[in-house]
């Protein structure tokens, strides 16, 4: 019970860092897929139909890119 | 944001934590939305004032950005949340 | 009087989040800036006048910029 | 990394600090690797999920920075040695 | 700093965040600017060395950009004075 | 003696931003080679030789790039 905020502040840390991992994740994934899906002539505020579907499925395939590329060092590391 | 459900709001200094990167996070957003619009709307430099045109731009990339991030989002909790559901 | 040192701190840190604010949009428009207005053939260290009338321009540019997307944002998160 | 040498190892503040930057490095590079590999090797939207075509060219794409990385550190130890040498 | 204005000096706090703030900036400038020359000036690998025309070129790359920077500066400082003129 | 906790705490400090520099100058140097000496079709996982000679001169030339830039901005420093 007692040094229980030791414990909680390393807890914090580590939840901390694992928060800011998802997020740059995102940030990453917003930017592709802005680059991927929406030419830079802008005509409307709004996404139209197709730029919608880009961006789900550009979405998805950033995300197993993530799992591939994960995998891949995992791999490369245990090669070593 | 799109990733909340990764951390316990109960815990104080973790709500503290999330707040303080949520603003971090925004003044970021912020930043960088201007750049990205910047480029690609302001082209000419014959006059110190953005001209109509130039604003529309800006604000249709802005738009443009916050839907897909807002979309995008939603793509990601499913996903993220698929990985890790049979907990 | 007690306990000013923690409201002290508060205030630290909220300038401390304004000014990397500040120095982030600056970093920005130099950047912008920069691509927009030099060539990348670089005849000499100077800004010549052609350049010195683009890097003025597009600094007030940047940051009329700036307050319109600042203003979109807000409208957007009223919409919402 | 190519740049322990810089710090005093011995030091256990320094210890863990340099944990946790390589743990939050680690972190960075690999979602800049995701970004990175994608660009160049995800080019169509027609479905959602990666073909075996894009599959092969983000593992060639990630070996392929890994090694360039490990090679370039090689050359940045000898060098950054070089330049600091003569204590 | 264009934006030293920004904040109250006189608290040691203050100045001491200020002055770390200012050296971890002068570090991402220095290492930026060397990456933005090197792109541009830097263009085959040939030979392990510099020619004397890279050289130049990453001279006269690095005396713009920080007159650039002094510039944009001077115009960041009045137009974000302006904005918050009337106290 | 006493103290010392204070002393070691501004020496970490001071430790951890140089080491925050070279790996950000690391950062940067191996975007870079990757950007000169990659092409973006991979045609296998491995460097092959042309890209091997590559990277081992884009890594001396980019620390001498660095050298260079750091005497510049020196000399600019103290003209002004």
């Amino acid at each position: 019970f007692f040094g229980g905020g030791r414990q909680q502040q390393v807890n914090v840390e580590a939840q901390a860092q694992e928060l800011r991992f998802y997020m740059s994740m995102y940030n990453h994934m917003v930017d592709e897929c802005f680059l991927k899906c929406i030419p830079t002539k802008f005509k409307e505020g709004d996404l139209n139909a197709g730029e919608t579907t880009c961006v789900d499925r550009c979405a998805i395939k950033f995300l197993e890119a993530h799992t591939k590329i994960g995998a891949t060092l995992q791999k490369m590391n245990q090669g070593m | 944001m799109a990733f909340a459900g990764k951390v316990d709001p109960t815990n104080p200094q973790m709500a503290k934590m999330m707040e303080d990167m949520q603003v971090a996070d925004m003044m970021r957003l912020y930043n960088d939305l201007v750049a990205r619009c910047f480029r690609p709307c302001v082209e000419n430099f014959r006059s110190s004032h953005l001209d109509s045109e130039e604003e529309a731009c800006l604000e249709k990339c802005a738009q443009k950005f916050l839907k897909l991030s807002g979309r995008a989002g939603m793509r990601f909790a499913e996903q993220t949340e698929k990985m890790t559901a049979p907990k």
